[in-house]
């Protein structure tokens, strides 16, 4: 069943994604929380089971959760900048998910109120990827999601 | 006037440059001296890859300058005399290898495993396929080598010759000699010439 | 024993922009050693900042996160002189907590 | 794109494609390389360096505050924009690890072996001193213009014979510094070389080390880049501190002379 779902999100499906996310049934908000760390979440290696993991309800893909000082193309996978910044109001929670890394779920940041929605930082990543920004706000959830290219570089040696 | 101007000036010139410093022919000498003591063995690359052929000295000794043309037709014809076609007669392989050949930068380094892989690694200076978007650009495009030459037996013996050995067509050429210094094998050359000029290949397609 | 943090928080009208490197190796248990041996996981795990004794970012990290990482946000509040504190928790359960002063 | 977003996949993943399509993967380079310039870890390594540099270590427990990199004793500030030079000391010409060396051994009273032990770091257990010095006192001359001089005949003549070693083909692929270094606006597969042999190629180059290594996680010293490049030409290995690691780094440092220092840097 995981295979399955790997394999539909590899087409790079919106719908697909909605569909599972929907299907994996989200747990009520406030299971990220500060000082805790959340094996079942970081341990995942599907969406859906990170989801699931990190609990909350079905989230929309939203032009209010975007990608900053993200480059389309990391000239070395071992560090990749990535902005995320969202404009949906009572922004809780912001998340970095990698769809083709061993374990999807990168980061997990909570905003607290009077902090920026807006994270900037670096992360590994295995190969070429489409990779998540969920946002929680007002424990509802939303994503964008973007394709960040891996190269390979220099002198093969 | 001028003349005498001149005169002194190449006097100074002339002086000047025999009580500072000591003549390139001593400091070629020096440099390899120090290169010697600077050195250390490390696994496969051991300290006699310092020492130079006469391809290597001269191709130095010019410093990247346009050689006269006597050094340079002197030395193609000594590189020339070193290319040895296979017995088989047939110059081209496989140009699926070809192209992983084209794409291994491995081998020789005293890091690599001696027993590991040994590429061309091809892309590093030239485009090839024209779905590797990492290529570099030190040697020309060689994209539709085949395509645009023809596929003829003189132009595959061109092409084996050349990745035998540059230096026979263009001295002191950057260009490794594969063949000549036993980087690649007999097999490896003549995948790279199937890549090259093998219709099939993604090179010409 | 782990490197200190460097710290950088400057305040331009009523936001402060907090930004952080912090030295660590982020091993991810992916990759092998020269013997082939696996090296373990070792992570940061939690990070926390805050300012006059208020949290003002939480964070939970994976392995994914680059090594020596750094990480940049922005809070309503903060006045020159003030104290930010951030202390960083990995896998291993090594603790670090360092100061600066907001610029 | 303002274009509104429907709620179909397909059409969403169109709008995408095409705004991405846009940009060419160089540019898109330039952009990763834009992106990591705020927050170089490289101030870790100049952090520690400079912890270093003030504490007091080794057999006589002393600090190198002292320590004298060519213009008078504890002077840090612009100091390696002035580097490598003649010490009459040592009565050699000097780089600066080489310096930073000298110091440990004579000011500290470590063995040479011991100050040379760990040249270059490898993760946190093995992590080399040297360069994190490297780091704090590189990053002191940011801002500073290059300016090597050449007065000592010992430099001179040192100079000289970088130059020829620049310009060495040896080892199995025939490659010297210039196989890649003497032409302007190559590159090996992506990665841009500099022309060495120019002032301007020199500059852009040597001003941008030492640098963070985000391939390696590590900070990279001038010494590194000549081993690695060395490595590379399938060369021996070239010893730390060597007479030619000196020589091909006067070369380059003085052709580099004007340029304004700008390190240590994050390269990929």
């Amino acid at each position: 069943m995981n295979r399955g779902r790997r394999d539909a999100l590899h087409k790079g499906s919106r719908a697909t994604l909605l569909a599972l996310v929907a299907a994996a049934g989200w747990l009520p908000s406030g299971a990220v929380r500060a000082q805790a760390w959340n094996k079942a979440a970081f341990d995942a290696h599907t969406l859906g089971d990170t989801m699931k993991a990190l609990g909350g309800g079905e989230p929309t893909q939203s032009k209010d959760v975007a990608f900053f000082q993200t480059p389309e193309i990391a000239e070395n996978g071992a560090v990749v900048p990535i902005g995320v910044s969202s404009s949906v109001p009572k922004t809780e929670a912001i998340a970095i998910l990698i769809e083709k890394n061993p374990n999807m779920l990168a980061a997990v940041f909570d905003i607290p109120p009077g902090t920026e929605p807006t994270i900037t930082t670096r992360v590994k990543m295995a190969q070429t990827s489409n990779v998540y920004a969920l946002v929680r706000a007002d424990g509802k959830y939303y994503v964008a999601s973007k394709e960040i290219k891996v190269t390979l570089g220099g002198c093969g040696g | 006037m001028r003349n005498a101007t001149l005169a002194a000036a190449l006097l100074a010139f002339a002086v000047g440059a025999c009580v500072t410093t000591p003549s390139d022919q001593e400091l070629a000498g020096k440099a390899a001296v120090m290169l010697k003591s600077s050195f250390k063995a490390n696994g496969q690359a051991t300290l006699d890859r310092l020492d130079q052929d006469e391809t290597q000295r001269i191709c130095s000794e010019f410093a990247g300058k346009a050689l006269p043309g006597d050094v340079a037709q002197k030395l193609e014809k000594l590189n020339l005399a070193t290319i040895k076609y296979p017995a088989d007669g047939k110059l081209t392989g496989d140009w699926r290898n070809g192209e992983k050949i084209a794409q291994e930068g491995r081998g020789k380094q005293f890091s690599d495993d001696p027993s590991g892989p040994v590429g061309g690694n091809c892309y590093a200076c030239h485009q090839l396929a024209p779905q590797e978007l990492a290529y570099g650009t030190i040697g020309p495009s060689l994209y539709q080598f085949g395509k645009l030459r023809g596929y003829g037996m003189e132009t595959q013996r061109y092409v084996y010759g050349k990745i035998y050995n540059p230096e026979a067509y263009a001295a002191c050429s950057n260009m490794p000699r594969f063949g000549h210094n036993g980087i690649l094998s007999e097999q490896q050359i003549k995948d790279l010439t199937a890549l090259l000029m093998d219709p099939q290949s993604p090179v010409n397609r | 024993m782990s490197d200190p943090m460097k710290i950088r928080a400057s305040v331009t009208g009523d936001t402060t922009e907090v930004k952080v490197l912090m030295s660590h190796e982020m091993e991810t248990g992916q990759r092998k050693d020269t013997d082939g041996k696996t090296i373990p996981a070792w992570f940061i795990q939690n990070v926390s900042v805050t300012w006059n004794a208020k949290t003002v970012l939480s964070a939970q990290w994976g392995t994914a996160v680059a090594k020596n990482p750094f990480l940049s946000f922005k809070f309503k509040g903060g006045a020159k002189g003030d104290k930010i504190t951030i202390t960083w928790i990995d896998s291993r359960a090594d603790k670090r907590t360092d100061e600066a002063v907001i610029s | 794109m303002s274009r509104p977003i429907r709620g179909t996949a397909a059409l969403w993943l169109l709008a995408a494609a095409s705004a991405w399509g846009q940009s060419s993967t160089v540019d898109e380079i330039a952009r990763y390389r834009a992106a990591l310039q705020d927050g170089n870890p490289a101030e870790l390594w100049e952090a520690r360096g400079e912890e270093l540099w003030k504490q007091k270590r080794g057999p006589k427990q002393v600090s190198l505050e002292r320590c004298d990199l060519g213009i008078g004793p504890g002077v840090v500030k612009g100091a390696y924009a002035r580097l490598p030079a003649y010490f009459a000391d040592s009565d050699r010409v000097m780089d600066l690890e080489t310096r930073l060396v000298w110091c440990v051994v004579t000011l500290q009273g470590y063995s040479e072996a011991e100050a040379k032990a760990r040249p270059f770091g490898n993760g946190s257990d093995r992590r080399s001193d040297i360069e994190a010095l490297v780091a704090f006192v590189t990053s002191e001359s940011r801002g500073v213009a290059m300016n090597v001089g050449l007065t000592h005949p010992k430099e001179i003549e040192m100079y000289r014979i970088g130059e020829k070693i620049f310009y060495y083909r040896g080892g199995p692929h025939d490659f010297g510094c210039v196989t890649c270094h003497a032409d302007e606006g190559k590159r090996i597969r992506l990665q841009d070389l500099p022309k060495l042999t120019t002032r301007e190629g020199a500059q852009k180059a040597y001003t941008t080390w030492p640098a963070y290594r985000v391939s390696q996680g590590e900070l990279r010293s001038f010494q590194w880049r000549l081993n690695d490049c060395f490595r590379q030409q399938r060369f021996p290995e070239l010893v730390f501190g060597s007479d030619a690691s000196v020589a091909l780094t006067l070369y380059l440092a003085r052709n580099a002379n004007g340029g304004i220092f700008d390190a240590p840097a994050i390269k990929r």
